[in-house]
């Protein structure tokens, strides 16, 4: 056999993708109904304990049922944040997004501190962007009962 | 082995073609519950100590799914350890896990959602190689059929008996409240099914399925305090075969001897041909009910047909669950024969109860055509 | 479960990524061949003369190292196998029905799996005699083989 | 650990070659490598091996059941197996599980293998995939995040905080220098601290890409034994003496008052005498896939308060030359094929009590190693071994 062949190695590149049905429960399926119908935010809890959120069938810490359902939000204060600077695929979609972007998890009022919602902050300077800012979240005027049907956060500005 | 390990309580969901009202978390959550509700469990180092888990990446479409069932499988703040294989695999890490001396009391909770891939084979079909034998459309139906071919050729196996393997699965799946399927079938019914794969008809095959099950294992100290009706582990054992189906024996049982003689060795059982009262084997097709037979040393190898002929799945009173054909998830197909063992032992099998039954064979297996094999032995 | 279905949906989705697999030094040696030479090349290893096919760096048994003994098998051999696909789905290779068999090339020592093309598929037979028909296209994986088709 | 039915012993690793591009060899090859090397340390052949162990993260790669067709090189023909997956901590879940099979009683040798081929996937995208798909799935983007470097730069000032992470990051390399498996071996100058804290190329907030660890191919393979066995080979072992593994609930944004770190080191420490771990434990092999992760968790690993890690970091005490050396293999930062990494912890704990790291072997005697895995929703597992075998029932609870 020629040098030269043997040199080749082979790769074989290839997207993989299964299309896949996702079910929602009754939980989160009313926690995305109520975004899709109400623009609600709505979290749940077992009796006398943390709010779950997104809204979850138990809760870990006392392995209770979380069956209580609470309306939080839509304001919240800036638990944590990160400034993206590198592109990834959405591997729900393939698709690479901008960058830099802001994703931040936040304390929706009503939720208490054991349960920051994580969602994208749209932030026009993300130098700016400070833990225990107010923000609010900004939802589509079209949605599909998901989680982008909170288009983002926005920060409340002082007046 | 030295100190034994019993099953002291399970759980499955109901089996079902398409649970699209609940997440796998749900599915796993409604088991747990029922083995706390069993045992009076609760977490912690005086109860559940640690949790082995049972799922796939792949059928979950999700990076370490284990890290989607840690809550309600108690783990938050304590262990938890996945095994990703057929759940038969769990129940032989959860028992080494309590052997070792590691832990007392441990939640094994297995989940696998079939219905969710847009099909099983797309999931399957990623089991193989990506230059040899993916190219080629290889999947484990394919790899099945593969099989079924070598089998019914070598041992003369006839379509008319994998039919009433069928039927007769279906009678006894009428009696398992749990059973995915429990249409009434005639042979004609079977025989009139699809062709998928020459000779593996639709109904040969097990049916897309999604469900959960859980279970409690204890060391033989505290398994007394937990239940009155512990039943014991005293056999294990398991083996790879090799990956390329033709560099196998797709006849034979080469890894299910192996594993089968490895749990008979530990468990002290000479003559397995009556040595059960009950036995649960993983007919993913129904060809592998004889198949395995013949590899759990039920029959001779070779005897499948002569076994099928002569009844031998009633008198080994094998799969009065109805068996993998009435539907079981892939991944849970042997903690499901387990499962079923234990109820069986524990006289809780309702109508499909083998009397009096004192010691079962469960059996497990995954990958093509049953690359891994395992087997387990229970006694009440 | 007892809950209330009416909250309970279903979101269709899928799990997308790219992926890039290597063959490695061995695999592509024989894809080489096969595609450019047409030429189906297996290892034979030392200790007890076993042929294999796919060639590979090790015996899965014994361990010893098999990548330099190379041979050339085929492109004839016979079936020991065989079923029809008649089931659908994206990835495979042609449309169904079709027959994947088990094919023992001369040569090697165990058969692999592969396409049969004989027309009709009920002539197919175990003990048929067939022989590679190559891809005209470059093809970077073992459908540099097309199929198999009968010998007469 | 309660009451532990056997001893079992680490008496042999091996590891692949390391690199960010293996396109010469497929992945069963690939972890064939590890498993020779680990059959040649062991001094023993495939024939004496009862099990084989296997673990990664199936959507790295997207091969379903991986095990399956890694048979062809693994050794694990004929043999018991057992795939265990636990995101990033795969590889010490594996030999937690390897140990628990040893001292079972049902096998007596045991070889642990983990492996992650990331040049074949995307890794990000591929961790992006542990989120839920209804919640997470569009917002994670890996396992990158800077929220631990601002939480460091808020508690100790910016000028502190960015020189000590880079510090760590340069000791890092300094010990990948040495040890010839390690994957990024990049030489950074240590007069250079402050411009490459500044110039590298952010990825998330003040996680820059030169405190991230990095992307490999690679696998690991690590021979378990019951002591009859192990006394039989004569060589001196490194006896596992115990593991913990502390897992948390499926989101990362409840903020418990400890870390899995902290409780899995209090635990750890409690069972075993462990009242000092600075002076008890002579090296530590951490699951650091950031310089500022492994700055903060040595803090918590170690059960210190106040800037006692940092001081640590800036007095050079965790060098391999050092009073506490930390990851004189180089660390995850140095090599990461993912689900090989966790269990190269564990190799390479095993190697410094065996006396047989070489290049990269810690100076002083070591007793005692301890081991860290790190994955999922920042889930920890601790593995310590020894030099002096463990006195059976020595260990109880109480």
């Amino acid at each position: 056999m020629p040098d030269d062949k043997k040199a080749e190695l082979i790769v074989s590149r290839q997207v993989l993708s299964i299309p896949q049905r996702f079910a929602t429960g009754p939980i989160m399926g009313r926690f995305l109904a109520e975004l899709l119908d109400n623009r609600r935010i709505m979290a749940v809890r077992a009796p006398g304990s943390r709010c779950l959120l997104p809204p979850r069938e138990v809760d870990a810490v006392t392995m209770q049922e979380a069956v209580e359902w609470v309306e939080v939000g839509p304001e919240g204060t800036i638990r944590d944040f990160d400034v993206v600077y590198y592109a990834s695929p959405d591997p729900l979609t393939g698709e690479t997004r901008d960058v830099p972007y802001i994703i931040c998890w936040v304390d929706l009022d009503g939720a208490g501190e054991g349960a920051p919602l994580w969602h994208l902050l749209d932030a026009p300077d993300p130098g700016k962007v400070r833990c225990g800012m107010r923000v609010r979240a900004v939802f589509n005027d079209e949605r599909c009962g998901c989680m982008e049907d909170i288009r983002h956060f926005e920060i409340i500005e002082e007046t | 082995m030295t100190s034994r390990v019993a099953i002291c309580a399970v759980a499955q969901t109901k089996y079902e073609a398409d649970k699209w009202d609940v997440r796998m978390q749900g599915m796993v959550w409604e088991v747990v519950k029922q083995v706390r509700a069993q045992t009076g469990l609760d977490f912690g180092d005086d109860g559940i100590e640690a949790a082995v888990t049972v799922s796939d990446d792949v059928f979950d479409a999700r990076t370490i799914s284990d890290s989607a069932v840690t809550d309600v499988v108690g783990a938050h703040f304590r262990g938890e350890e996945k095994v990703a294989s057929d759940g038969a695999q769990g129940v032989y890490y959860a028992v080494a896990t309590i052997l070792s001396g590691k832990h007392d009391v441990v939640l094994l909770a297995g989940h696998c959602k079939e219905s969710q891939a847009a099909s099983r084979n797309m999931v399957t079909h990623l089991a193989f190689d990506p230059f040899f034998t993916r190219p080629v459309g290889l999947d484990y139906l394919a790899a099945a059929a593969l099989q079924a071919d070598a089998y019914m050729r070598k041992t003369g196996v006839t379509e008319d008996q994998l039919a009433d393997v069928v039927v007769r699965s279906r009678q006894w799946a009428a009696k398992n409240p749990v059973a995915r399927d429990a249409t009434p079938l005639t042979r004609d019914d079977v025989l009139a099914s699809p062709m998928l794969a020459d000779p593996i008809r639709e109904s040969f095959m097990y049916p897309i399925t999604d469900g959960a099950v859980a279970m409690i294992l204890a060391s033989e100290e505290r398994a007394r305090d937990i239940t009155d009706r512990p039943v014991w582990v005293t056999g294990l054992g398991n083996c790879y075969d090799s990956f390329f189906l033709g560099e196998r024996d797709l006849a034979g049982n080469f890894a299910l001897e192996r594993a089968a003689a490895r749990a008979y060795c530990m468990a002290g059982i000479k003559n397995p041909v009556t040595a059960f009262d009950v036995v649960e084997l993983c007919d993913q097709c129904a060809h592998q009910m004889p198949q395995w037979a013949e590899g759990l040393g039920l029959c001779a190898a070779g005897g499948g047909a002569v076994w099928l002929a002569e009844g031998g799945p009633d008198c080994h009173s094998v799969n009065r669950s109805g068996g993998m054909l009435a539907g079981n998830p892939l991944m849970l197909g042997g903690m499901a024969r387990v499962a079923e063992a234990v109820l069986q032992l524990r006289g809780d099998a309702g109508a499909r109860q083998a009397q009096g039954a004192k010691r079962a064979l469960a059996h497990g297996c995954c990958g093509p055509a049953g690359q891994l094999q395992v087997a387990v032995v229970l006694e009440a | 479960m007892n809950h209330d279905q009416q909250s309970c949906f279903v979101i269709e989705g899928r799990m997308a990524l790219p992926y890039q697999y290597f063959a490695g030094a061995v695999g592509s040696r024989f894809i080489v061949a096969l595609r450019d030479d047409k030429k189906i090349l297996a290892v034979r290893g030392a200790k007890n003369g076993t042929t294999f096919l796919p060639p590979r760096q090790t015996c899965e048994r014994t361990f010893e190292s098999l990548e330099d003994n190379w041979v050339e098998v085929g492109p004839d051999g016979t079936v020991t196998g065989f079923t029809v696909i008649r089931y659908r789905e994206p990835y495979q290779p042609q449309e169904p029905p079709y027959v994947l068999a088990l094919i023992r090339l001369d040569g090697a020592d165990a058969p692999i799996v592969h396409l049969v093309e004989c027309g009709e598929v009920a002539s197919m037979r175990v003990g048929m005699r067939v022989r590679a028909v190559f891809a005209d296209d470059p093809v970077d994986n073992i459908l540099a083989i097309r199929h198999f088709t009968e010998v007469k | 650990m309660k009451r532990k039915r056997r001893n079992v012993a680490v008496i042999g690793s091996g590891m692949s070659h390391f690199s960010s591009h293996r396109e010469e060899v497929n992945q069963p090859e690939m972890i064939h490598e590890a498993v020779v090397e680990a059959l040649d340390d062991a001094g023993m052949t495939l024939d004496e091996v009862d099990c084989v162990l296997h673990g990664n993260m199936e959507l790295f790669e997207m091969v379903h059941q991986p095990d399956m067709w890694h048979a062809i090189a693994s050794g694990v023909w004929g043999k018991s197996g057992l795939r265990l997956t636990t995101g990033g901590t795969t590889g010490i879940t594996l030999a937690c599980a390897a140990d628990n099979l040893v001292a079972s009683g049902l096998h007596d040798v045991v070889l642990a293998i983990g492996f992650e081929k990331l040049q074949e996937g995307h890794t990000t995208g591929g961790i992006t995939n542990m989120a839920d798909p209804l919640w997470g799935r569009s917002i994670q983007t890996g396992a990158l995040t800077g929220t631990t470097a601002q939480a460091v730069i808020d508690e100790f000032g910016e000028e502190r905080a960015k020189h000590a992470a880079m510090k760590m990051r340069i000791i890092m390399d300094e010990h990948a220098m040495l040890n010839e498996k390690a994957h990024r071996r990049l030489g950074l100058d240590r007069q250079f601290i402050k411009e490459m804290a500044d110039n590298s190329p952010p990825l998330v907030g003040e996680l820059r890409m030169l405190h991230m660890c990095s992307q490999s191919d690679g696998a690991c393979a690590v021979v378990f034994a019951s002591e009859e066995k192990a006394e039989a080979l004569g060589a001196a072992p490194a006896w596992v003496v115990d593991h913990e593994t502390v897992h948390r609930e499926e989101t990362l944004m409840f903020s418990p008052e400890k870390t899995t770190m902290r409780v899995a080191a209090e635990r750890m420490f409690t069972r075993n005498g462990i009242t000092d771990p600075r002076r008890d434990i002579d090296v530590f092999e951490m699951y650091d896939p950031s310089a500022w992760w492994g700055l903060d968790w040595l803090r918590e690993f170690l059960l210190l308060e106040g800037d006692e890690h940092l001081k640590m970091v800036e007095n050079d005490e965790i060098r391999i030359d050092g009073a506490f050396p930390l990851n004189p293999s180089g660390g995850v930062q140095a090599s990461n094929p993912i689900g090989a990494t966790a269990l190269v912890r564990v190799a390479e704990a095993a190697m410094q009590v065996r006396g047989v790291a070489g290049g990269h072997q810690v100076p002083k005697p070591v007793r005692r190693a301890l081991a860290s895995g790190f994955g999922g929703t920042l889930w920890t597992v601790l593995m310590l071994l020894s030099r002096e075998k463990p006195v059976l029932g020595g260990h109880c609870d109480a």
